[in-house]
């Protein structure tokens, strides 16, 4: 019992680190119609950047802002100087050339930091007891708790400021929007550096779970895509609930059968496409 | 066709304006004139291209040669939304609200966009919005829909507003009551429109342009004459 | 109407809540023209999708020949000979003009959907297609264009491809969908003198917003408005129904 | 005119042009070797990209596949070298008989994603899953059960190299075979306009699948030649992070021409061996390259080429081609 309780908890936290990183992906979809490859990058610059404060200053909390910060920032740099240019070129066009620039970022990684995979320490040791006795890593459910904090954060802004309001006005409909005077690629840039800020927390965040490689951004890359796949491109609401589930096939069914941790998100991804060609809440290309 | 006379008081001039999509040449040899506080109308069959000409001069489409000023400061090539803010409001056609948005949040949008947060003159024109004010703006009705695209586009109080077929598809007695709203917003605004509603462009035109196949044919700006023109022969 | 190529019998097409096609009645004889003419959004596109397959009607018959066609579906329509064009010109822009006439003649001559069989033979110089293609190439004035990337002709003449690609498969009825739109008057008189030619050689279905070419051409004309046809008859005849001139042209009598 | 005799000497000329290299350059023999090879890999990619206008990135599971494929015959079934290949390709055929008409039926976007989840997927199963049969990272040793061809004993290097040149010019025989025949242009037909296709009465969806089939029997060949050509095989073969190189390689050739594949995979291989001689990785590169070439090259090598004919026969016609860019 207790074994399929951590399996469950511990999904949780894997749920909430693809959903922080699969953000930018599933954004950048939603708003310009780009399929953006270096979405993974504002994640591996995110964790390397918390390798590098962390082993400076010993502060995590400084670390994570710093991985924010650096994410945010090529988010925008890559928003405004490439993206918002080619969204109207056909999708293969856009897709290699983004994943072009990832290639250069997992360039200028191994420039900086060099080729050897880095060890970051858990900022929290302390174990919690919950349910009499399962004992979880707190640091699992600090987590689970920043990634609802996102959730919430990016709902509210969605829903409740006007930023949020032009956004899904323009999503629905881009022209109407500037017509009334709005300036939608501002609004379009803010956004996406929110969610890119958010890939780079999800670094700094996965940074002690695992190795801080210059190929990390690969790995993820995989399960990023399967989350947006999976939850329809361009839905956050698909987005969070792919995350929830991929995050329990991940570890309870790898509690079942270690294999599936690696298979059974590729099997959900696939029964579900062959069912839904656009995912759980997509809308159709 | 007359040529355009370069009076003071001229809010949109366009100059011999040619616009293509892709291959596709729209427009050809456009040339027109608005004044300051005239309420002026654009006929002609579907498919002339009265669309594309407002969708040219609100930015979101770009000449392939001519110009357009705005009181007498070129326009070409400029953002749609810089347009929208130096005063230009368009209207399309269809009444694409925001429908996932409330009424309250669709005007609130505008008035983002503008900084005019005084929407009393919106709530004195068509009262029945503010009883309507939380409602998802996808479940209004058309006139209600059409409503509220005026009510938006008055905020901030525009030099221009562009509507494009505003009582296509509406009941009669809806249309009568939007007629008033034009008559009430052209005392302040100068209003461009496309309209298929002759009984309306009898009554309120200063001036009316005709369209045929991409070119402007007829220019009419008498009174007497609007009123007693058949324009069934441009249509 | 017994002696309709295809007719409709009260085919009615709805989205959601709105009626597109509202229990159409149409017939046209064989080697027949007619127009269908309408404001925007009168129902005229998606009354011919309907014709061809791509929307099947929610009430009504398509009968073709006599035989119920309603459900049938697109690529049968085709091997039964009725083609279309389209508002916006649907050709391959990245092969040449030659290859794309030879490919709709192969489709008709082979009646193969997959052209597998041909795979090691070049097929454009088989003599048949050649001859054919030929033949097309000349009838629609496209002799010197023959070897260009059609992405790099006029609009003008990239419509003429396509009627050409319609008319080398031979079809019973030719569908066209707005042939005029967007072309020069000078170019919209080059097509019209090619379609006098085939007048009443094959049957074609013409939708059109410009009237004044299209009345050079057909015979009879169909006027739909809301998703109905609200007038149908020789040209003259129609275009002074009153009912017409209220809806169409919104004039008031 | 020009174009005419290019497109019929140009297998001939590849070919002699690549023995006057070995000639020239003998201690490059195996960069030669593995230029051919990629070539092969090129061209199936090509009538992905090209024809029909998908763009894959799971190119090297497929390639990967047909390595295995042949590697499992040699380590546990036979010696015979024209059997391995063989073996690759059915298996390759089989491979797309199963995945054709779940992936032919997707948007290109989502077709994209899928085959880099299929690409992850094949490195999982070669790597761990079939563990016992692979020897997992370690990877399949097996040059010691390739038995002697007759004539020309490929397993030595210097023969080698000739037998996968004669695959080549067959390769390419047939391809440009394809490109003119009713299903080359077909499949361009359906990569500009679908719709259109299904409108003059193909089925769009078959002649996706055989594009496809084509496209992944290719990769297989290449995959075995590969496998004979090291005489092992180990799981990095179908890296995700090699999916770029491929596409890469096709859009420096010049995307949906015959001739492009060779020269994508000569100019890309090449660009390779040069910056890997100062640079230990070279991703950098290879992004920077990707983004050069897109935006500024994107007729490819072959483009330049038939620009360069068209240069020598008037100018008439270069302007011709050069509209084509637009």
């Amino acid at each position: 019992m207790e074994i399929w309780i951590t399996a469950i908890i511990y999904g949780l936290a894997t749920s909430g680190i693809l959903f922080l990183v699969s953000l930018a992906l599933s954004i950048g979809y939603g708003l310009m119609r780009v399929v953006n490859m270096e979405a993974m990058l504002y994640y591996s610059f995110g964790a390397y950047v918390t390798y590098t404060i962390i082993s400076v200053t010993g502060s995590f909390i400084l670390g994570a802002l710093g991985g924010m910060v650096v994410g945010a920032g090529l988010g925008l740099i890559v928003e405004t100087q490439l993206l918002r240019k080619i969204y109207d070129r056909p999708m293969m066009f856009t897709m290699v050339v983004t994943f072009g620039v990832f290639m250069i970022g997992i360039g200028i990684i191994q420039f900086v930091w060099g080729l050897e995979p880095k060890p970051v320490a858990s900022p929290i040791s302390a174990i919690v007891k919950i349910f009499g006795g399962v004992q979880i890593p707190a640091y699992r459910l600090l987590i689970i708790v920043v990634a609802i904090a996102a959730y919430i954060l990016i709902q509210l802004m969605m829903n409740r400021t006007i930023i949020g309001k032009a956004l899904r006005a323009g999503i629905d409909n881009r022209e109407n929007v500037e017509g009334l005077g709005v300036n939608i690629n501002k609004i379009f840039t803010i956004t996406f550096i929110v969610a890119s800020a958010f890939a780079g927390l999800g670094g700094a965040l996965n940074a002690p779970l695992v190795m801080v490689g210059p190929y990390m951004g690969f790995d993820m890359l995989l399960f990023a895509f399967i989350t947006v796949i999976l939850g329809g491109l361009g839905s956050i609401k698909g987005t969070m609930v792919a995350a929830l589930i991929l995050g329990q096939v991940i570890n309870v069914g790898g509690t079942l059968w270690a294999p599936l941790a690696f298979v059974g998100p590729f099997i959900v991804m696939f029964f579900t496409i062959l069912i839904r060609p656009t995912g759980l809440f997509g809308k159709e290309i | 066709m007359s040529g355009v006379d370069m009076s003071q008081n001229a809010l949109i001039e366009v100059d011999d304006l040619y616009v293509n999509y892709g291959k596709l040449a729209v427009l050809f040899d456009i040339s027109l004139k608005i004044n300051q506080s005239e309420v002026v109308f654009l006929v002609g069959r579907n498919g002339a291209g009265k669309t594309t000409l407002f969708r040219t001069i609100a930015g979101f489409l770009h000449p392939k040669e001519g110009e357009i000023k705005l009181k007498g400061e070129s326009i070409n090539g400029m953002g749609a939304y810089r347009i929208a803010r130096k005063g230009v409001k368009y209207i399309h056609q269809d009444k694409q609200v925001f429908g996932d948005l409330s009424v309250k949040e669709n005007l609130e949008l505008s008035s983002y966009a503008t900084g005019d947060y005084n929407w009393e003159p919106v709530f004195a024109m068509f009262p029945k919005l503010k009883i309507l004010i939380d409602r998802k703006a996808g479940k209004l009705s058309g006139g209600e829909k059409q409503m509220l695209l005026m009510g938006m586009a008055i905020i901030g109080k525009p030099d221009l507003v562009m509507m494009d077929e505003p009582t296509e598809g509406l009941a009669p007695h809806v249309i009568q009551d939007l007629a008033v709203s034009f008559k009430e917003i052209s005392k302040t605004t100068t209003l461009f429109i496309v309209e298929q509603n002759l009984p309306i462009i009898a009554d309120i035109a200063d001036r009316v342009y005709c369209m045929k196949e991409g070119k402007i044919i007829v220019e009419e700006g008498c009174r007497e004459d609007i009123q007693n023109l058949c324009f069934e022969q441009y249509l | 109407m017994s002696t309709s190529l295809i007719e409709t019998q009260g085919v009615s097409k709805i989205f959601g809540a709105f009626t597109a096609v509202d229990k159409v009645d149409f017939g046209i004889a064989e080697n027949d023209a007619v127009g269908i003419i309408g404001p925007n959004g009168a129902g005229k596109t998606t009354f011919i999708n309907i014709l061809t397959g791509n929307l099947i009607p929610e009430e009504g018959k398509v009968l073709y020949r006599g035989e119920d066609i309603t459900t049938i579906k697109i690529e049968k329509r085709i091997a039964m000979g009725i083609l279309r064009t389209f508002q916006l010109v649907h050709i391959f822009d990245n092969i040449t003009v030659y290859e794309n006439l030879a490919l709709s003649f192969y489709r008709k001559d082979e009646n193969r959907t997959v052209p597998f069989n041909m795979y090691l033979v070049n097929f454009l110089k088989r003599k048949k297609i050649r001859e054919k293609v030929e033949e097309a190439l000349s009838v629609f004035e496209l002799e010197k264009k023959k070897d260009d990337i059609v992405g790099n002709l006029s609009l003008g003449n990239q419509k003429m491809l396509e009627i050409a690609m319609a008319w080398i498969a031979d079809p019973d009825i030719l569908i066209l969908d707005e042939p005029f739109a967007g072309i020069s008057d000078h170019e919209i008189d080059d097509i019209l003198i090619i379609l006098k030619k085939l007048h009443h050689k094959k049957t074609i279905i013409i939708v059109e917003h410009k009237l004044s070419k299209l009345t050079e051409l057909v015979d009879t004309l169909c006027v739909m408005h809301e998703g109905k046809v609200i007038a149908s008859g020789p040209c003259e005849e129609t275009l002074n129904d009153p009912e017409v001139r209220k809806s169409y042209w919104k004039i008031e009598e | 005119m020009n174009k005419r005799i290019l497109s019929i000497l140009g297998p001939v000329i590849i070919i002699v042009l690549m023995i006057i290299f070995r000639y020239i350059f003998p201690n490059k023999i195996t960069f030669l070797t593995e230029v051919v090879i990629f070539s092969i890999y090129v061209m199936g990619n090509n009538v992905l990209m090209g024809y029909l206008g998908y763009t894959s990135f799971g190119q090297p599971f497929y390639l990967s596949t047909g390595a295995y494929s042949a590697a499992i015959y040699f380590a546990y079934f036979g010696g015979n070298i024209f059997m391995a290949m063989l073996v690759a390709v059915i298996v390759g055929f089989l491979l797309s008989l199963v995945l054709a008409p779940g992936l032919m039926r997707l948007k290109s976007s989502y077709f994209t994603l899928i085959n880099a989840a299929l690409c992850a997927i094949g490195v999982f199963v070669f790597e761990r899953l079939l563990i016992d049969i692979t020897n997992g990272n370690d990877g399949l040793w097996f040059r010691g059960n390739m038995t002697a061809t007759p004539f020309l004993d490929v397993r030595y290097p210097k023969n080698f190299f000739f037998f996968v040149l004669l695959i080549l010019l067959i390769a390419l025989y047939l391809y440009q075979k394809m490109d003119k025949s009713a299903l080359g242009i077909s499949m361009k037909a359906t990569k500009a306009n679908p719709e259109k296709m299904t409108f003059i009465g193909y089925n769009v969806f078959l002649i996706r699948s055989i594009g496809y089939s084509i496209s992944i029997m290719m990769s297989a060949l290449a995959g075995a030649l590969y496998a004979i050509n090291f005489g092992f095989v180990n799981p990095s073969l179908g890296e995700n992070t090699r999916a770029i190189e491929v596409l890469l390689a096709t859009l420096i050739g010049g995307v949906g021409s015959v001739f492009g594949p060779f020269f994508g995979a000569l100019g890309f291989l090449g660009m390779k061996d040069i910056v890997s001689s100062f640079m230990s990785r070279w991703e950098f590169v290879v992004g920077i390259i990707t983004i050069v070439v897109l935006f500024k090259f994107n007729r490819g090598i072959w483009g330049l080429i038939q620009d360069g004919a068209g240069l020598l026969q008037s100018r008439k016609k270069r302007e011709k081609t050069v509209k084509v860019e637009e």
